[in-house]
């Protein structure tokens, strides 16, 4: 998997607002190869955990038809500046990205 | 000065819009006035948001796209490339005033010594060049993703081309016969589409108006799929069934010229998400 | 099987559906309708809206929609002439001449001539 | 057939807060265990329904505390943003599908420890469809749904 995810989380009041975006092809596995005609494999992020100091505060599972380079926002009620969001994900290759933000 | 517009506008809707006689200011105020007329809840500003400014739906969209655009990484790959030190140790941002800050609005320009047009990408290929550096393709992804982060740096700042002197004014007046002329199977020109009917429907595409169209290249069509303004020329080109021209072709480089003038006043915004 | 391929190929060219659906109408329809409808042939409602034919989605407004067209057009071969090159009487106009380009065939021209004529 | 053994068995357990545990105990590495427990029979499932199903939720009641904020009309189908917020008190997780697309779940999110009922994400829609939204609150389903046109490019070609 590329590099790449990238986290922005800001605090509003004392609600952390978490936007990340995640580099990947998010392919389907409908859709033809134009030059060979054949299906090109799925091949997509299924499994997404946020956590929030080492908490779990988001856990989830995708298919295919979240758009390519996929965003996730997401809200955390009872979070300090300087708390930090950590995000996994795997795809169903089992490659793996993760990315690390401090909320400001 | 009154009647001079006003023949410039009856031609515009005669059909005869080549009046050569206008210069390039006069073409400018000729199509504001024409575009204030026809769209007339669009503020100038807002012509650089093309058809986005003509419908709410889709610029709430943009807007939620553009929050965190899918394009990101892309436009990363060009900072590192622009960040990336030559063999002799100097970057890209040697090549340029300022270190490549608020510059691109000045692009493309009319080069009395080489006697041509040259565009933004041609500057970047010229700093490599002037660095013992191999070029790269026009029309690749390697130089769009560059432009798109070397633009970047001058967003905010106005397109302010200049056309002077009779070189500089035949290279406009050819970039301009080139958006007026109809081409390929379909016989359209961009004009038929951005001045004509600008505002309407294509199906479900709504027509923007050209004012605006040249201060956001390249762009990211669906989010991911990068376009720059010349690969924009061809697709349209494609799809009235006439032969695209190469990118950076002298004419291509004189529309661009010619279609960037015409941004002229108007903020800087690059790369943006498109449909 | 059908519901597959329509969304693999809605998925590779964002169009396929329209066109997909369209053919698999195509025995049923008037030939003209099917000429009209198809974006690699007649492709009138990108420009043209079509008020009584419910399956023309999301037309265009460039021409006027289609509609009393034997009110507007007692002449039919007036109306088969503007398709076949309306610069004739308009230089001006944004409508692709279909005749004289060869964008549609002689045989699919009156195959439209028909079926517009009929709305 | 291993898949679903092993989700049965983490459910069973008290999957979220289980994992979560062991997880934080280092024992498991998220993504090895995540990974066999996506629910592929729902993201499978070639009709809502199924896919309802698949997640426990056939017979949410409809909702108007869930908001759903959606194009009318969708720029690009292969880019729809899609933001959902979930009134309901209790709110644990957010489930979207699209009806028309060969495989009708998008995506399912679980809250926990503060996290609000949320999620904004951009999603692919093969054709103009209704986008429907199920939410988990105290054990129950509830489900609202909004249409989204995604319509036909203009120029030839």
């Amino acid at each position: 998997m590329a590099e790449g995810m990238k986290i922005r989380a800001t605090l509003q009041g004392d609600v952390a607002d978490v936007k990340a975006l995640m580099n990947h092809i998010m392919e389907t596995g409908l859709r033809k190869d134009a030059n060979t005609g054949k299906l090109i494999p799925a091949h997509f992020i299924n499994h997404v955990v946020a956590t929030l100091n080492g908490k779990t505060v988001l856990e989830a599972q995708w298919g295919a038809a979240v758009a390519k380079n996929p965003f996730l926002g997401f809200r955390v009620k009872g979070a300090k500046a300087g708390d930090k969001i950590v995000i996994n994900a795997v795809d169903n290759h089992g490659e793996k990205m993760s990315g690390e933000s401090a909320i400001v | 000065m009154k009647r001079r517009l006003t023949v410039f506008l009856a031609c515009l809707f005669l059909g005869a819009s080549l009046a050569a006689s206008a210069g390039p200011a006069e073409d400018r105020k000729a199509l504001t006035a024409h575009y204030k007329q026809l769209l007339p809840g669009v503020k100038f500003q807002d012509y650089v948001l093309g058809a986005l400014a003509l419908n709410k739906d889709a610029l709430d969209q943009y807007e939620s796209i553009m929050m965190f655009p899918p394009f990101v990484n892309d436009v990363d790959d060009g900072r590192k490339t622009w960040e990336k030190p030559f063999k002799n140790g100097k970057t890209f941002a040697s090549c340029f005033r300022n270190g490549g800050k608020k510059v691109a609005g000045g692009y493309p320009y009319f080069d009395n010594g080489v006697g041509k047009v040259l565009t933004f990408e041609n500057a970047l290929n010229a700093c490599l060049r002037h660095n013992d550096e191999a070029e790269l393709k026009y029309g690749s992804t390697e130089l769009g993703l560059l432009s798109a982060y070397a633009k970047s740096l001058s967003d905010g700042m106005k397109v302010q081309v200049k056309v002077e002197g009779p070189a500089a004014l035949a290279a406009y007046e050819n970039g301009k016969t080139h958006y007026y002329s109809r081409r390929g199977q379909l016989n359209f020109s961009c004009a038929s589409c951005h001045i004509d009917n600008v505002g309407k429907f294509v199906r479900s595409e709504q027509l923007s108006p050209m004012i605006g169209q040249a201060a956001h290249w390249p762009e990211f069509r669906a989010g991911t799929e990068l376009v720059t303004l010349q690969g924009r020329f061809r697709q349209c080109q494609k799809n009235v069934r006439a032969t695209p021209l190469e990118f950076n072709s002298e004419e291509y480089n004189n529309l661009e010229y010619f279609l960037t003038y015409m941004s002229n006043g108007l903020p800087m915004q690059t790369p943006v998400f498109r449909k | 099987m059908r519901k597959k391929l329509t969304l693999m190929f809605a998925l590779i060219a964002g169009l396929g559906v329209v066109n997909l659906s369209v053919a698999a109408d195509a025995a049923k329809e008037p030939a003209g309708r099917t000429v009209a409808f198809d974006k690699a042939k007649g492709n009138c409602i990108a420009c043209h809206a079509i008020p009584n034919d419910p399956k023309a989605e999301s037309p265009g407004n460039i021409g006027p929609p289609f509609i009393m067209m034997k009110e507007r057009f007692p002449d039919r071969n007036k109306m088969r002439t503007q398709i076949w090159d309306s610069t004739v009487a308009n230089p001006r106009t944004s409508m692709p001449p279909f005749g004289k380009h060869q964008i549609l065939t002689e045989q699919e021209i009156d195959q439209v001539v028909e079926y517009i004529h009929s709305l | 057939m291993m898949n679903q053994l092993r989700r049965t068995f983490l459910r069973s357990t008290g999957a979220a807060g289980t994992v979560a545990v062991a997880i934080a105990a280092g024992l498991l590495r998220p993504g090895q265990v995540l990974a066999a427990e996506w629910n592929k029979v729902a993201f499978d499932a070639t009709t809502t329904a199924d896919a309802m199903k698949g997640l426990n939720v056939a017979g949410a009641a409809e909702s108007k505390d869930i908001l759903i904020k959606a194009p009318d009309i969708a720029e690009n189908g292969a880019v729809v943003p899609v933001e959902v917020t979930s009134k309901i008190p209790g709110t644990t997780s957010i489930m979207i599908f699209v009806d028309k697309n060969q495989n009708p779940l998008i995506a399912e999110f679980e809250f926990s420890n503060g996290a609000e009922g949320f999620v904004s994400t951009r999603i692919k829609m093969a054709s103009t469809s209704h986008v429907k939204v199920v939410v988990k609150a105290g054990g129950k389903a509830y489900t609202a749904t909004k249409e989204v046109k995604v319509t036909i490019g203009g120029c030839g070609g």
